[in-house]
């Protein structure tokens, strides 16, 4: 142990760094590394040489560069902006240049640092708090009491407005038919014969139970005469009416068939 | 974290303490807990059975009671509160087809029969579909139509404006607005298709058709 | 003439009552309430606000208390009293240092964009930890940055603060110092700085710095 301790002091700086490059996988991007790096500074991150930072990783690169270890693009990404950095540091600034000094961008990648080591402590806080559920309990049996299932229906508006919109296009494509403005369905004469029959007892004539409207022209008033007619014999048929007519021609009378 | 073993171990919390535990314990639950459980779970030397006696008079009265299960403890809302729990589980289903398009009829038409929906639907409407948009509360009854037989009509609701996000049924883009939104074919619509319509010479409101007829 | 309605069906339960009937709805509640959803259930007239803070003293040390989190309300176990409940502990998946890192930058940083806490990491986010936080409904999106490509933004919800016991964003820990030291400004590079962060001075609040400003 103790001489394990003494052999591993001697070689502590490459070990160090060797174990690192090894461990590559291991680091969150190069800003990950530069703070474990700024670490071996051991002095606040306010106060860290960036300068010394910058060399320190770019020596990392070159060992590892050595070790055949291929390094991400992001990490020779950051080799080549800090040795320009350490260029801007080293050399005496050239007031023709443009761009940040050498002191502006290292005070930047400083506050990156210590940025990133508050957040890592942020977060270890965070984990380190009481958790629900590790901690602190919610009520282990929420009560069901008294659910009621509800099915709500759903519709938008844009839904509505496409239905409506398919019903009435639809129209341009049936088949055509003659408009039937002046003919009484059989079915509407029944419906109506059906819903008035209560009202009479008494032999009443045929012609009067003409719905309004059907009349007054000749042609509409045929119609509505041959339709009520055949409703009043499918309502005879079904033993709810009789009817009656004096001669061939007369006047055909009708009346609900008593007990019905 | 970890708590000194030696109090523990040899003198048993203070009854308040043990009151404290039984409690966290008998909330976090999922089921009843027996005497046996809460005194296997609690330091040696505690009296579950002398906490659950305080907790029991402390919860009296109170919104949540303490309640024997069997041979278990547990916490329950008192039951003359339960009207509160009626936490609705709602699930949200689309309109049928039917239901949509009749609605629409309603909407663009109304005042609308039976008849007429089903003229312009061209199939019957089943009662189910009537039933449900009125339950729904998007459809009522409006006035009877003064033709014969004197057939109900159907109107939209305030309900049904508020769902929709509508000032009022007028609101309802036109066919001629529809087919700029792209919600149409290019084609055009016929003029008029209600049969009914005839019928209705004798002053009543003409619907909302009269939107369509630019 | 004098039809007056009895007064008892106008006027709100006693306190007392509103007390329990607020107890007895966090109690049975899996997740926390608002004050809104507890009005809405309660009869009219009542006050589940002056309810809570009647509650919350009456909680005050026992087993299981009353905590606020976020805008809402809820029952949880004594935190000193977790080693009591072993069998009821929830075995978490164990967080990657990425997903841990990431939601600790949206808490702190929020509402913050995906650029923004790969700066602030060094590296890109991945889809999985995103996905992740959203899946354990820690983190939401919040309202898009007015920057030029309107980048959606992160901010953590209210499950994240039952879950580390926050009352609000505010009160997670060295917030206020963290942001004394200015660790938690959106400072751009020098010069090349991030093109999208230079465009952000529109006066957009900046982090969790807006909470402060008020």
């Amino acid at each position: 142990m103790g001489t394990d301790a003494t052999q591993e002091q001697g070689l502590e700086a490459p070990g160090a760094a060797e174990a690192l490059i090894v461990d590559v996988d291991g680091f969150e991007g190069p800003l990950d590394l530069l703070l474990t790096l700024s670490r071996t500074q051991k002095v606040d991150l306010r106060r860290i040489s960036v300068l010394q930072l910058a060399e320190q990783y770019l020596g990392f690169v070159e060992r590892a560069r050595k070790l055949r270890i291929e390094l991400a693009a992001d990490y020779l990404v950051m080799a080549a902006w800090l040795a320009f950095l350490k260029s801007r540091l080293l050399l005496p600034p050239d007031p023709a240049e443009e761009g940040p000094s050498g002191e502006e961008m290292a005070a930047h990648l400083a506050f990156q640092l210590e940025r990133l080591a508050a957040m890592r402590d942020a977060a270890a806080r965070l984990m380190a708090r009481d958790r629900l559920g590790q901690d602190f309990f919610a009520r282990g049996a929420p009560e069901a009491v008294g659910e009621t299932r509800r099915t709500r229906y759903d519709a938008t508006l844009l839904e509505l407005m496409q239905a409506y919109a398919r019903l009435r296009t639809r129209d341009d494509f049936r088949p055509y038919a003659f408009e039937r403005h002046d003919i009484l369905a059989i079915e509407a004469a029944l419906e109506r014969l059906t819903a008035i029959l209560g009202e009479v007892p008494d032999w009443t004539a045929l012609q009067r139970f003409l719905p309004e409207g059907w009349r007054g022209s000749p042609g509409r008033r045929r119609s509505a005469v041959a339709s009520t007619f055949a409703a009043t014999l499918e309502l005879a048929k079904q033993g709810r009416v009789e009817l009656r007519q004096s001669e061939v021609f007369a006047p055909i009378h009708l009346r609900r068939k008593p007990h019905s | 974290m970890s708590t000194d073993p030696d109090p523990t171990l040899f003198a048993a919390p203070p009854m308040a303490e043990q009151e404290r535990m039984v409690e966290a314990m008998l909330f976090a639950a999922p089921a009843p807990l027996s005497v046996a459980e809460l005194a296997r779970r609690m330091p040696q030397g505690c009296d579950p059975a002398e906490a659950l006696m305080h907790l029991r008079s402390r919860y009296a009265g109170r919104g949540v009671t303490l309640v024997r299960v069997g041979d278990g403890w547990a916490m329950r809302t008192a039951p003359d509160l339960g009207w509160l729990m009626q936490s609705e589980r709602v699930e949200t289903r689309k309109l049928s087809r039917a239901a949509i398009e009749t609605l629409a009829i309603i909407a663009y038409h109304q005042p609308v029969t039976r008849a007429e929906i089903e003229e312009i639907r061209g199939v019957a409407v089943s009662r189910g579909t009537i039933d449900l948009l009125m339950e729904l509360d998007w459809i009522r009854l409006g006035r009877r139509r003064m033709t014969p037989g004197r057939p109900v009509t159907f109107v939209v609701t305030q309900a049904f404006l508020d769902h929709f996000g509508l000032e009022s049924a007028r609101d309802l883009p036109g066919l001629a607005e529809l087919r700029a939104a792209g919600l149409l074919d290019s084609r055009p619509a016929p003029g008029q298709g209600l049969a009914g319509e005839d019928d209705d010479e004798d002053g009543t409101p003409q619907g909302q058709s009269e939107l369509f007829e630019d």
